[in-house]
This record gives structure tokens, C-alpha cells and sequence, in this order.
């Protein structure tokens, strides 16, 4: 991991104290943990430990009931988080009734464009060649979380929030999101992800957070 | 901080709160019990009958005292609400959710008794008037407010979405008081000098001013029993409520 | 990087909504069928007597048209809802409201429009008198983007909830009535030779206000309902 | 191994549903809201005039109760559409036609049922005159069954759709005006004193048509659009 | 394998040259295959293969374009097939406005009930201990799958048709599923299991399937 020290730079994320109440239920405890340029994180929990909640927490869909989220050392605001930020989630964000083409486009227009690729590239390298031009509506499961993989490519986010990026897919999808994990932690950004544990990150061994483990800032 | 500042601040903590409505309520219902019966006594009883109207004009003890009360009770609620959506303090989305059935009791009552005179003196029960038909159209904000808050299920995330509508719609209030003026209606301008110079005399006139103090207490004490009961759910996993609980199975 | 800007942004997002609109071109036409249908029910409900018709014409092309447009906001944001791209919006770094008020605008623009071009038929229909109809057609102007901006708010306060329909419709009705009122009045005061300014004053002056407060308002709900 | 009996899973089916409903009894009096609230705009539309709102005072609560029947039909499979529980119910061992009946007496008991019971109020709101109420109130009784089949063979058709809402308004309209005119018709005769039996016998005749005829073409729509 | 041969009985399911065009596109070509009692076969196939397609063909949902399907030696016709299959797809058929008795409790009403075990035997069984009166929208998505297991549990329909009953599973629900599996072929039932190929069946080698494959009986 190629994270600089701490005084160096601000951590591209760091929760601190991070904790969310439902109905005043705690979903997860007090979390504090820090994620600098080229960190993936691995987060596993079982079904209903909240992963997906802590991802829109620190998305800034949903705000914590206590603690704070830092992007490069200042707090979220919604506007300064945007442009740092891509989520990925359960739902996809893709509209049926269009093409992968246009969906892309209208990404590209809302988030911005990464220099030297196009969305054509991008549906290239997803493995949706041939794919452009057909209603994303008719492509199965594991296609359309192809097209929400190349919108990441042509974003340009430096922190990647997925949650569950590897449901649906087949073995070729899983080693796919492998490799953009690794292209993407190479030129600096970083990417929280969560899994249920069966698949996971396989380059090196990824760090990990643990939703139960609230005593101490972890993977710090 | 200065004090007036601290002490609000110490009544928005809900176990704060709990303790000093539980102090208050019983004097609250009390007085708004003898109000409300001191008032209808001196309406009912003690004021002499209109020339006009004979003792029909009666009904104006309940009418008006909850027409008032409709209005306020709105105002209190949007008042909480904003509080609520700026400030993000419990307190007042409790209190602004609190009050949101009782205003729409206050107003169907306004409504109900309006009809109920109206038949005698205009010889229908409804007319399409400007301030009945605000009227009702407060009585379907108070529904809708009610309505969004039960139809979310995150307490606090409802109690916001509620709040927000209720501001929204406070621009109904003004028209349902300035219609009379705004437009010609059939109801009665907003003095009660309408009756008279001569014959609102005291006689009539303060059983219908000490109605409307009863009914403010009545308000008053009800929105506490309900917001009571209210914080008490919301605050169900807390260490004050759990001891309120445990306090209340041992006596 | 390239982030860009928010004009940007509102076209991106213009285009996406317009295509969305003529890949289902079928449904953009329904408001309209739908309003078609309310009003020729009236004939077969009241008999075809033309003074009575006439006479209620212009209040039931206004009320099918109000009804007509209800029905369509539900459309609203339930699509982008639904599919998470809701939630990319409001994540995205442009001003929400400005992104709102794009959405809006088209859904205007795909149903509201096309119904104020079918009322001068649907005033036919049930014998609308000529000389009401232009004042009719400008009370539409006025009133048909009002109902969009306020009903827009009110779908906002509702967007996450499954079968808010209804709901919806109780939390609008309320709000729309006073434009109601005053289109109505409009409509009438023409019918009866009287003097119709004022009342269209009034709902431009609405008008104007919606326009500015409507999106951040909008914006505030969305926020609220989303989280 | 006891599979159990068409009867037992009749039973689990409305108990079922009336707990869903029961879990949502909030959303069962939005019909009802809706209805009023259509009631009411006309008053604002047409102008408060006493005379006016009598004569059309019967159509229009015929009207508007059509409408608020026809907005809570899309709900009547929707819900189980979208979390697989239509997949379920075609896949049992049970007739149908059997099952659908039981659903579509949920839909009628928990939407139209208060309809019935407002119509007075709503009546009142518009002068009804006394004497054509019971009339209407019968003619109610009989179409509101009669409405609720015939719409859920429409909505059977529209079920696979999304946006299927405004489609489906435009399929049940038509279907729904016959049933609009003897109802209308039986109402306007009595508020003229004119004889009102015939008309009602024609929607009672219709009804049990209907009631034998539509479960059946209701498993059937189904069957074709969820394949 | 214990199924008999096949002149002894008919076999549960048996697909003979199943054939489903969607607009006259083919999306799998023609299969033939057979299922005995006690036979659990997994159907692996990339994203889009037509895993989906074929299972709502087997349970009736869809019409096959060619071909057909025999159930104990019968042509599927609706009546018959129901009281056989239990079909758990993408979408669970579950309502989550009820708890996870009231829905299984419905379940019973509509399929029947497998003698000797009950409703919250099953839901135990599942590990949803303690979750039987929640309603079951406020259950993570995992947790919503363990309901549908326990459906299976308790309707007496010897052939299962399940659409990747692992997905959203964390490793303990895997395992959950694989016990069902076995104990369900273990009483004479048998099952077809759609799956990425990540996770599988993981008792003795199952059976496997092969969508692309068509030229030949498969796994006769
Ligand atoms: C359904 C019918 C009616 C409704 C909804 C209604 C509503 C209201 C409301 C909202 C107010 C408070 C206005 C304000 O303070 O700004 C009010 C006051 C009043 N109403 Fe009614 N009203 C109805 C019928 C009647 C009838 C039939 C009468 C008697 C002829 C009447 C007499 C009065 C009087 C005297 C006041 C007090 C006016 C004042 O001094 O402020 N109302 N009513
Ligand atoms: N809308 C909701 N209302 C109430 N509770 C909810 C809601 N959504 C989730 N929960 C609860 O919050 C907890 C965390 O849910 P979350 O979806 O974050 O879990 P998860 O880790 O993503 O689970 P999974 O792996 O099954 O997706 C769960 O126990 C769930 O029951
Ligand atoms: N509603 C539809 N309209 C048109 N084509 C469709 C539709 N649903 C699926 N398809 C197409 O049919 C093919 C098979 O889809 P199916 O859902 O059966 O695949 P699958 O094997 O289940 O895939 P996955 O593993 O991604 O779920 C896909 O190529 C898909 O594009
Ligand atoms: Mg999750
Ligand atoms: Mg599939």
C-alpha cells in the first residue's frame, strides 16, 4: 500500500465516530477509519450488519446521528463531496429504457469526464462490445451492473463507493471489477467495497473494516 | 451561553421536558376544565338571547372559540415545524406532530357547529364561501400532514416530511382570516360588532373571551399528555425512558 | 479533469429526460386521453342538454385538466426512483434545484402542454361559448405550470413511499385549489361579461413566486424524503 | 402429505389481504378522500350556485366515485406483481379464477364499500335533492361491483407494464361508460320522476353476468400478460 | 445417485428439445434433459445465458417455443404441475408489509404443509429465531431470502426450481442452502439450481447443466 503518512496529506476519507441509529436503533456502532489515495477496503459483514447504510452514510445520502465524514481533511458538504465521490449501490442508476450509450453520456454530463477515454472504451473494456445501441432493459442481471462498471471508468471520482459490486456477476464480471479496482487504487483514487465474503478483492490482501468492531479506529 | 438561551436548550432534552409537563398537566387540565365550564355556564346560561337570532346565536360559544383555536393551533404546529427543520431539535417535531390532531379536531368542531348554525340562519347547511371553503381546505392540510407523517416509517425522517408540508401550506392561513374582507361572503365580517353596538355587552361578550382562554389551556394540556406520550416511543431504547417505564410498572 | 459545469449538467440531463419521453412516446399522449375522457364522460352523467353543458363547460374542462395533470405527477421522480437514478442526482455536484427545475420544465413541457393544445376541443365538446375560450386558453397558460411547480413539491415529499398515489393526491388537491379558484374565476367572470384581470393578475403574480421558490423547495423535500 | 383444499387456500388468500390492507388502513380511505375531494372542486370551478350544483349534483358524484374506483384499481395486483407473489399465485394448485374472485371481493369491501357510504355526504355537498338519493345509493350498489370486475380484467391486461396507469384508464373507460349511462340514467329519471327500475335491472342483470364471466376472463388476461 | 433407472418410473422432470425464442431470437436452443428423485442439478451459465428463462419454462410460467415438459411422465398442463414445483425466483414472493409467519402462513393456505414441522420450526430452521412477527420489510436483503427458504421448508412440492438462491446469502446462509439441498434430495426430492459458478452445490459433485450445450441428452 502506497499511503502516505498521515501528516502528509489528509486522508481521502476518515470517519470518525461514525454511528447511525434507526427508529434510535444503532445500525452500526461508533466507526473511525481513515482511507488515503490508492487503499481498496474490503468490508465484509454478514446480511443486515448495515453495509449498505454505512456506504450511503458516507456517501452523504443519508447523515450519521453522530461522529463526522472527512473528504481530504474537511467535512462533507454535499456540493464538495460530489466531485470526489461515485456510488455504486444496489440499484444501479441506469434507465432501462435506454441505451448503455446514452445512459454513459448522461453520467458523463452529470459527473464529469475522466481524460483519455470515451464511452465507447469504456463499454469496450466492461465487455459490452456489440451492446451500444440496445435498450439496457434487454440485457440480463449481470450486464447491466456492466454498464454501471464502465460509468466508474469515465467519472472522474477519486473515491469509489460499491456496494456489492460482485452480485450478479459471472467469474469473467468478478475478475473484471478486480481489475478496475487495481487500474483505479495505480492512479491514486481509492475504493470502499463491500462483499458478503465469498468473493472478494484477490490482488494482495486487501485491508479490512469490520462493522462490529467498535472499540478502536481501525485499519488506521 | 447566555441563561434564556440555556434554559431553552434544557427544555428541548426530552427527559427535561417529560418531568416538567408531567408537573404541569394536572394544573393545566384543571383550569381548562374550569374554564371551559365557567364559560359555557356564563354563553349558555347567563347571557341574555340575541334579539335577532333568540337563543340559536348560542352555538357561538363553540363555534368561534374553535375557529380561533383551528387557526392557532396551525401556526403553533408550522411555528414547531421550521424549528424542527432548522434546528433538527426532537422537541419540536414531537410537539409540531402532537398538535396536528388536535388542530384537525378544533377545525372539523369549527366546521360541524358552522353547519349546524348555518342551517337556522342561511338555510343551508354548506355554501361554497370563500372562508368556509378555506376553512375546509385547512381541514385537508391538517389530514394531509397527518397523513405523510403515518405514511413514513422512519419516525423522525416522517415527522421532517411532515413539517415541511405544514409550512408549505401556512399560506392558507391569512386566507381563511382575511376572506371575509378579500372577498363578499355570506359569513360574518371578522368583529362581533356584527351582533350590535348595543347588545354585545359584557354579558355576552366574556363567556366567549373566557372560552377562548379554556380552550388555549385545554390545547395546552392535551399537545402535552399526546407529546408525552409521543417521546416516550420515539425515546423507547433510552436510560430515562426505560426508568420512566420501570417507575410506571412499580406504582 | 473535466468536471463540468452546470449548464452542462442541465443539458445532459434535458436530453436524457426528452429521449426517456419519445422512447415512450405512447404514454406522453395519455394525460391527454385521459382528460379527453373525464369530460365526455359529463355528457353520458349529466344528458346532453347543451345550456347545461355549456354552463359547466369551462369549470370541467379545468377541473379534467387539474385531475389530468395530478395523475401525470406521479411520474415524476417514481422512475428515478426506482432505478437509483434519483439518488445520482441528488449525489451529483450541480445545484439541485437547478437540476429540478430541468425535470420540471419537461414534464411540463410533455404533459401540460399537450393538454392546453386539446382545450379548445375539449371546450368543444361540452358547447365552451367562443368568447371564453381565449380567456380560458390564458388561464391555462398561467395556471398549468403553477400546478406542475407546486405538484412537483408535493411528489417530492412523497417519493420514497410505495402506493403514494393517493397520498398525493390528498397532500395536492388543497394547494391547487386556490389556482383553481381563480382560474374558475377567470372563466366565469368571461361568461358573464365581467371583467377578467384581475384574477389573471393574481395567478401570474403566483406564478412568478412559484418559479423562484418551487425548485428549492422541491430540492429541501427531495432531501428530506430521500434520507 | 396434505396439499390442501381450494377453499383453505381461499381462505389464507383474503385473510392474507385483509391483513395488508389492515397494515395500511390508511391508505384505504384515500379513495374515499379523493372522491370528496373531486366533489369539492366543482363548487370551484362552476361557482357556488345552488341551483346549478343540484342539477348536476348526481353526475357528478357518479363521476367521481367512477374515478376514485378506477385510481385504486391499479393497486388491486401492482404490489403482488412486484414482489413475486403474482408468480405465486398463478403457480398454485388452486383455480384461478377461484383466487382472483376472492381478490377482487378484498378490492371491492375495502375501496368501493366506503365509496358507497360517502356518497351521501358527497351528495349533501352538492345539493343532491333528497329523493334521488336513495336511487342513487342503489344504482351505486349495483355498478360498484359491477366496476370493480370489469376493471380487474383491464388491469390483468396492463399488469406486466410499467407506467401502466394512464393505459389502463384508457382501456376501462370505455368499458366503463355503458355501466356510467344506465347508473346516470337511473338517477336523472328520478331526479325528473320518471320510472327508475329499468335501468337498475339492466345493471343488475350485467352484474351477474359479470360476476360468473370476469374471474375467468381476469385468469386469463393474467396468464397472457405475465408470460 | 440414486435415481432409478429409467424404465422403473418416470423421471421427475424431463425437457425434450425445450426450445424459447424471444422475438424470434433464440435465447437457449434445443435441451433435453431428465431429473430424478434425489437428484439436485446445478445450471451454471454466463450473465444472459438464459438461466432465468428456462427455470419460468420449467415451472410453466412461459410456454416453450418447441419442445416439452414431462413431469413424472406427464405434459406439464398448470393444474398438475403446481402441487410438484416450488419455484423461487429473483423476486421472492413475499410481502413486506406482513411478518415472516403471516406470509408463510399463506404459503401453507395456497401450496399445503409437509407433514411434521411447522411454521416456526421452519423459520428457525432458517435462523430467523426471534424475526417471526418483523415485518418483513425491515429485514435486509439477506435476511428476505431466509423467509423463502423457509417456504421451501415447509410446502410438500418434490421438484425445487431455484433462480441463484446464493446470491445475497452471506457463507452461513450458503451453507443453510446446501443443507436444504441435501436433506431435500435425501427425502426423494429433487432440485434445479441456477448459479454463477462462484458459489455451488457442494455435496459429492452435482450435476451440472450446460446451456450452450445442445446438440446431445445432457445428463440423462
Ligand atoms: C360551516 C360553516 C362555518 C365555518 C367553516 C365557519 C368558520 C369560521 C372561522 C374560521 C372563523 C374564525 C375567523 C377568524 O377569526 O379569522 C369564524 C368566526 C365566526 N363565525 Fe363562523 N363559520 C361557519 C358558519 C358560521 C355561521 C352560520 C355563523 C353565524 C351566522 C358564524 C358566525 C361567526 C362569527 C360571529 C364569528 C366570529 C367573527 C369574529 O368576530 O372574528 N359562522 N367562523
Ligand atoms: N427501510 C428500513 N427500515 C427499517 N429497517 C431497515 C430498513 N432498511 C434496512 N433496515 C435494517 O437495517 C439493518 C442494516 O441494513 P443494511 O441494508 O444496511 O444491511 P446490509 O449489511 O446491506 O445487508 P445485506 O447484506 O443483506 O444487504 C438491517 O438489520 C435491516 O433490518
Ligand atoms: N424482458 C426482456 N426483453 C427482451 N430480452 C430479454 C428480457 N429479459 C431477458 N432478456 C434477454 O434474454 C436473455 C436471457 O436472459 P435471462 O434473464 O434468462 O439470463 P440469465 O441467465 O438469468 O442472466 P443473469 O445471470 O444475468 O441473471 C438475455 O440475453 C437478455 O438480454
Ligand atoms: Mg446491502
Ligand atoms: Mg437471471
Amino acid at each position: 500500500m502506497n499511503s502516505p503518512t498521515p501528516d502528509e496529506a489528509p486522508p481521502l476519507l476518515q470517519a470518525r465516530g461514525l454511528t447511525y441509529l434507526r427508529n434510535d436503533e444503532p445500525i452500526f456502532g461508533p466507526l473511525s477509519f481513515r482511507l488515503y489515495a490508492g487503499d481498496v477496503v474490503l468490508m465484509e459483514g454478514d446480511n443486515g450488519s448495515g453495509k449498505t447504510t454505512l456506504l450511503k452514510v458516507l456517501s452523504g445520502l443519508l447523515e450519521p446521528s453522530a461522529g463526522t465524514v472527512l473528504l481530504n481533511g474537511e467535512p462533507l458538504t454535499l456540493a464538495r463531496l460530489s466531485h470526489q465521490v461515485s456510488l455504486l449501490g444496489h440499484l444501479l442508476g441506469i434507465k432501462g429504457d435506454l441505451s448503455p450509450l446514452q445512459n454513459l453520456r448522461f453520467a458523463i454530463g452529470l459527473g464529469g469526464l475522466r481524460p483519455g477515454i470515451t464511452p465507447h472504451q469504456a463499454l469496450k473494456s466492461v465487455g459490452l462490445e456489440g451492446y451500444e445501441d440496445v435498450p439496457v432493459r434487454q440485457l440480463s442481471a449481470g450486464q447491466k451492473k456492466r454498464v454501471a462498471l464502465a460509468r466508474l471508468l469515465l467519472v472522474p471520482a477519486a473515491l469509489w463507493l460499491l456496494d456489492e459490486p460482485y452480485a450478479n456477476l459471472d467469474r469473467d464480471g468478478i475478475a473484471l471489477v478486480n481489475r478496475l479496482l487495481e487500474l483505479h487504487a495505480l492512479r491514486g483514487g481509492a475504493a470502499l467495497i463491500t462483499s458478503h465474503g465469498a468473493y472478494a478483492y484477490t490482488s494482495g490482501t486487501p485491508r479490512r473494516i469490520d462493522l462490529r468492531d467498535t472499540a478502536v479506529e481501525q485499519a488506521a | 451561553m447566555n441563561p434564556l438561551l440555556l434554559w431553552f436548550h434544557k427544555l428541548g432534552s426530552p427527559p427535561y421536558f417529560y418531568r416538567l409537563a408531567g408537573r404541569l398537566l394536572p394544573w393545566l387540565w384543571g383550569l381548562a376544565l374550569i374554564g371551559l365550564v365557567a364559560g359555557l355556564y356564563g354563553g349558555l346560561v347567563l347571557a341574555p338571547a340575541d334579539y335577532q337570532q333568540s337563543d340559536a346565536f348560542r352555538i357561538i360559544y363553540v363555534h368561534v372559540p374553535s375557529a380561533w383555536m383551528s387557526m392557532f393551533i396551525y401556526a403553533f404546529m408550522a411555528a414547531n415545524g421550521f424549528v424542527a427543520l432548522v434546528w433538527r431539535i426532537k422537541l419540536s417535531e414531537t410537539l409540531a406532530m402532537a398538535a396536528a390532531p388536535i388542530g384537525a379536531a378544533f377545525t372539523a368542531i369549527c366546521l360541524a357547529t358552522g353547519s349546524i348554525w348555518g342551517k337556522p340562519m342561511w338555510g343551508t347547511w354548506w355554501t361554497w364561501d370563500a372562508r368556509l371553503t378555506s376553512e375546509l381546505v385547512l381541514l385537508f392540510l391538517y389530514l394531509g400532514v397527518i397523513g405523510l407523517y403515518h405514511a413514513i416509517e422512519d419516525r423522525r425522517q416522517a415527522s421532517r416530511a411532515a413539517a415541511f408540508l405544514a409550512l408549505i401550506g401556512i399560506v392558507n392561513l391569512p386566507i381563511v382570516h382575511f376572506s371575509v374582507k378579500w372577498w363578499n361572503t355570506l359569513h360574518q365580517g371578522s368583529t362581533v360588532k356584527l351582533f350590535g353596538p348595543s347588545l354585545i355587552d359584557g354579558r355576552m361578550l366574556w363567556p366567549l373571551l373566557v372560552m377562548a382562554l379554556a380552550t388555549k389551556l385545554l390545547f395546552a394540556a392535551s399537545l402535552l399528555s399526546r407529546a408525552r406520550v409521543d417521546l416516550l416511543e420515539l425515546e423507547a431504547g433510552k436510560e430515562w425512558a426505560r426508568q420512566v417505564a420501570l417507575a410506571g410498572e412499580r406504582t | 479533469m473535466s468536471y463540468g459545469s452546470s449548464a452542462s449538467a442541465c443539458r445532459a440531463l434535458l436530453v436524457r429526460d426528452f429521449s426517456l419521453v419519445w422512447r415512450r412516446r405512447g404514454d406522453a399522449l395519455n394525460p391527454v386521453l385521459f382528460a379527453v375522457m373525464v369530460v365526455m364522460l359529463f355528457p353520458f352523467a349529466l344528458g346532453p342538454e347543451a345550456a347545461v353543458l355549456a354552463r359547466i363547460s369551462a369549470g370541467t374542462v379545468l377541473v379534467a385538466l387539474l385531475l389530468a395533470g395530478l395523475l401525470s405527477l406521479d411520474a415524476l421522480f417514481r422512475s428515478d426512483l426506482e432505478d437509483g437514478s434519483l439518488e445520482q442526482l441528488v449525489l451529483s455536484p450541480h445545484p439541485l434545484p437547478l437540476l429540478l427545475a430541468c425535470k420540471i420544465l419537461v414534464h411540463w413541457l410533455t404533459t401540460a402542454l399537450p393538454l392546453i393544445v386539446a382545450a379548445p376541443v375539449l371546450g368543444e365538446l361540452l358547447y365552451l361559448p367562443r368568447d371564453v375560450l381565449p380567456v380560458m386558453m390564458a388561464a391555462l397558460a398561467l395556471s398549468t405550470p403553477l400546478l406542475s411547480l407546486i405538484g412537483a413539491v408535493c411528489v417530492a415529499l412523497t417519493v420514497g413511499m410505495r402506493r403514494s398515489g393517493m397520498l398525493l393526491a390528498l397532500l395536492v388537491l388543497p394547494l391547487y385549489v386556490p389556482v383553481l379558484i381563480f382560474a374558475a374565476g377567470a372563466c366565469n367572470a368571461a361568461q358573464q361579461g365581467l371583467p377578467v384581470l384581475a384574477p389573471l393578475l393574481w395567478l401570474g403574480a403566483a406564478l412568478a413566486l412559484a418559479l423562484v421558490l418551487a425548485p428549492l423547495a422541491c430540492a429541501a423535500a427531495l432531501r428530506i424524503s430521500l434520507s
